[in-house]
């Protein structure tokens, strides 16, 4: 108790590893999410996942996401999402740990262990996946050297099939076509745009949504206005509105305890203000993906 | 078109409609005609299948595949000394709820020169993670498995379905959310019976058996 | 299928790159890895392609025909006592130059009664989509007509080419996949003279151009 912060580590956070930490390549594809940079860096440390591990690779991840946001095209908004999530519950950890510790009293306390038992028991289960998942990848590896037999009807068989009475007039037929081409629909409740190369959700848009809702409410919680999103997309870009909307000095924001309700309130009375002037960064990194689709990006990969 | 009067001892009368001739009764008799059956099979025949086209009882069957296994495997328990002999470049395998021949895995390199299409491009990191998470915790929705990744995952999940490794194969209730499952095409890419037969995932997760509760705590 | 190493006369060139092992050292030998290539094969096989892909002398490849056809037919040639075995319900033949196997006619009412099992005239929706998919995007992989449909097509296609409609036509000369298409069969049942006279779709169904991209998605 009493004085010592760090009576369970000394003083960890020093250790010099530079050129350990210069191995690993900036690059996202290197991972998969942020369980998988969070463990490539524990592993590195040859640390168990306990709370020192945490704390101690809080700077390399943020350091990651950094370079990550600074190499900018791979890092979709969805991806961003839960890579900040985790970032933030490692800085809330790691401050904590800096703090005198002892009276685990108040609500905050209580949150923030929770947010860390959560965040060990998340990591530990996705850890336990990736090892199965490799385990499933050699087992696909070995297996793939058996090949079925997978041929044709002998044609003295195949002379026994029902002769089909397929009949069908040209346009019946284009009609299929045009229904089997057509692009389908994400199935409901979920919206991937892992695949687009343009944000299906444009902050512009969801900040004018807010924008007009504030205007008339004065005060609502990111709950209230995040409620009708329809999917996690749409819930970060309108947080991304609010911190650019915040910046513009139109709303404040207020919030009592950490992960507890974020109050927002519109500050900027009768003011003219429009959601056109806060979009252009998300447009600039739009438009020129797409220009090079239009120009036949895609195709070039494909083919 | 039928072939059906082709009885090759010509004592076998008219078998009536549709009947199939004693097939005990044929050269090779049982064993050889689930041998004839296994040559056309696309995909893993079950011994209930195999008994309806014989006509036989299941057990019979039974008898004729574990027999046919031995033999492919290099062991007969015919004739008057029962002993080893060549093991032959075919296997009868029992996956996926169902019987069909594979080819050895000593041949593979041979055998992959003549399988022009059948050589399926190695699954990612990501899709292979991602494959997991859908075979324990199925049926899951994507959202589900989002969480447990901590990423999206809606566009591994397509390559997944394309693949036909899984499958959507139900609809949660009360969000309408897709759930996904694993398909018997994934049990035999892995040469498993039943999805109880992967290997278990609990010596990984040391004393983390309630953790479907946090799942959905994410976002 | 390399043509490397076309030494009929057994000085087996030097193996390297993507070589195969001693085949003949292998358990079961040669027989065992020509039995392995005659399950997979869809056209007869030549003794000669056997020869190239076994890296083994032309001899030793039809010693080892001769012997399999014999074991096939319920003779063996093997151990200290030659003599009768089991007549096996498959049957190896030298058809147009080439081999393969076959289900022996005494079983034809038995197999044909699999085999019809299930089968229709018609053809299932599913079957029709993919066949409308083929005939607007041909020559097309079935990896590719997957994409568009979101689901493993193998069986369907698979289907589809034993019914007539669709033929592989060509070879994806950079991934080496085979590129399906339609046949005149197909034309003549949909009563046109080409393709070409196929109805026009609408140009401009939305973010068509985008479904390439799912082809060669790094999942």
């Amino acid at each position: 108790m009493g004085q010592d912060a760090h009576d369970d580590g000394g003083a960890p956070l020093a250790l010099p590893e530079p050129e350990k930490a210069g191995r690993f390549e900036v690059r996202l594809d290197n991972f998969n999410g942020p369980f998988d940079l969070l463990l490539s860096l524990i592993s590195k440390h040859e640390l168990n996942i306990t709370e020192i591990a945490l704390a101690k690779v809080t700077d390399e991840f943020i350091g990651y996401i950094r370079a990550f946001s600074a190499a900018g095209d791979s890092f979709s908004l969805d991806e961003a999402s839960e890579f900040l999530v985790i970032a933030a519950t490692l800085l809330d950890l790691k401050a904590a740990r800096l703090l005198p510790s002892g009276e685990v009293e108040d609500e905050e306390d209580i949150a923030l262990l929770e947010a860390r038992d959560l965040l060990f028991a998340r990591l530990l289960q996705y850890k336990a996946f990736k090892e199965i998942a490799r385990q499933l990848g050699t087992r696909l590896a070995e297996e793939a050297g058996r090949f079925p037999r997978e041929v044709a009807l002998e044609p003295r068989l195949a002379a026994m099939m029902p002769e089909l009475t397929w009949r069908m007039s040209p346009s019946d037929f284009a009609a299929i076509a045009a229904k089997a081409l057509e692009p389908r629909e994400p199935a409901p409740t979920e919206v991937g745009i892992g695949h687009l190369h343009a944000p299906a959700v444009s902050v512009r848009e969801q900040a004018d949504i807010i924008g007009h809702r504030l205007r008339e409410q004065g005060v609502l919680s990111f709950r209230q206005l995040t409620a009708d999103a329809g999917s996690l997309v749409v819930v970060v870009a309108r947080f991304l509105a609010l911190l650019e909307m915040f910046r513009d000095m139109v709303i404040t924001m207020d919030q009592a305890a950490p992960l507890g309700e974020l109050t927002v309130r519109w500050s900027a009375g009768e003011r003219d203000w429009s959601a056109e002037r806060i979009s252009e960064e998300y447009d600039q990194d739009v438009s020129p993906v797409m220009d090079e689709n239009a120009e036949g990006g895609v195709r070039d990969r494909a083919n | 078109m039928t072939e059906r009067t082709e009885t090759p001892d010509g004592t076998r009368g008219e078998p009536g409609e549709g009947s199939v001739t004693d097939v005990a009764s044929l050269p090779g008799g049982v064993p050889a005609a689930v041998e004839a059956v296994l040559l056309v099979v696309e995909e893993p025949v079950t011994e209930m299948q195999l008994a309806t086209a014989l006509e036989v009882p299941v057990q019979q069957v039974q008898e004729a595949l574990a027999e046919l296994m031995a033999e492919y495997d290099g062991y007969t328990g015919q004739g008057p000394e029962p002993g080893p002999t060549r093991r032959r470049g075919i296997e009868l395998r029992n996956v996926a709820g169902g019987w069909r021949f594979y080819t050895r895995s000593e041949f593979a390199a041979v055998v992959g020169r003549f399988v022009l299409d059948g050589q399926s491009a190695r699954l990612s990191q990501a899709a292979l993670e991602t494959l997991a998470v859908i075979a324990y915790r199925q049926p899951v929705s994507r959202s589900r498995v989002s969480a447990i990744r901590g990423v999206n995952v809606d566009s591994v999940v397509r390559t997944l379905v394309q693949r036909g490794l899984v499958a959507d194969v139900a609809t949660d209730p009360e969000t309408g959310a897709v759930l996904y499952g694993t398909t018997p095409l994934f049990l035999e890419r892995l040469g498993i019976g039943t999805v109880a037969d992967l290997p278990k995932l609990s010596p990984h997760l040391p004393g983390l058996e309630n953790l479907q509760d946090f799942d959905h705590t994410t976002y």
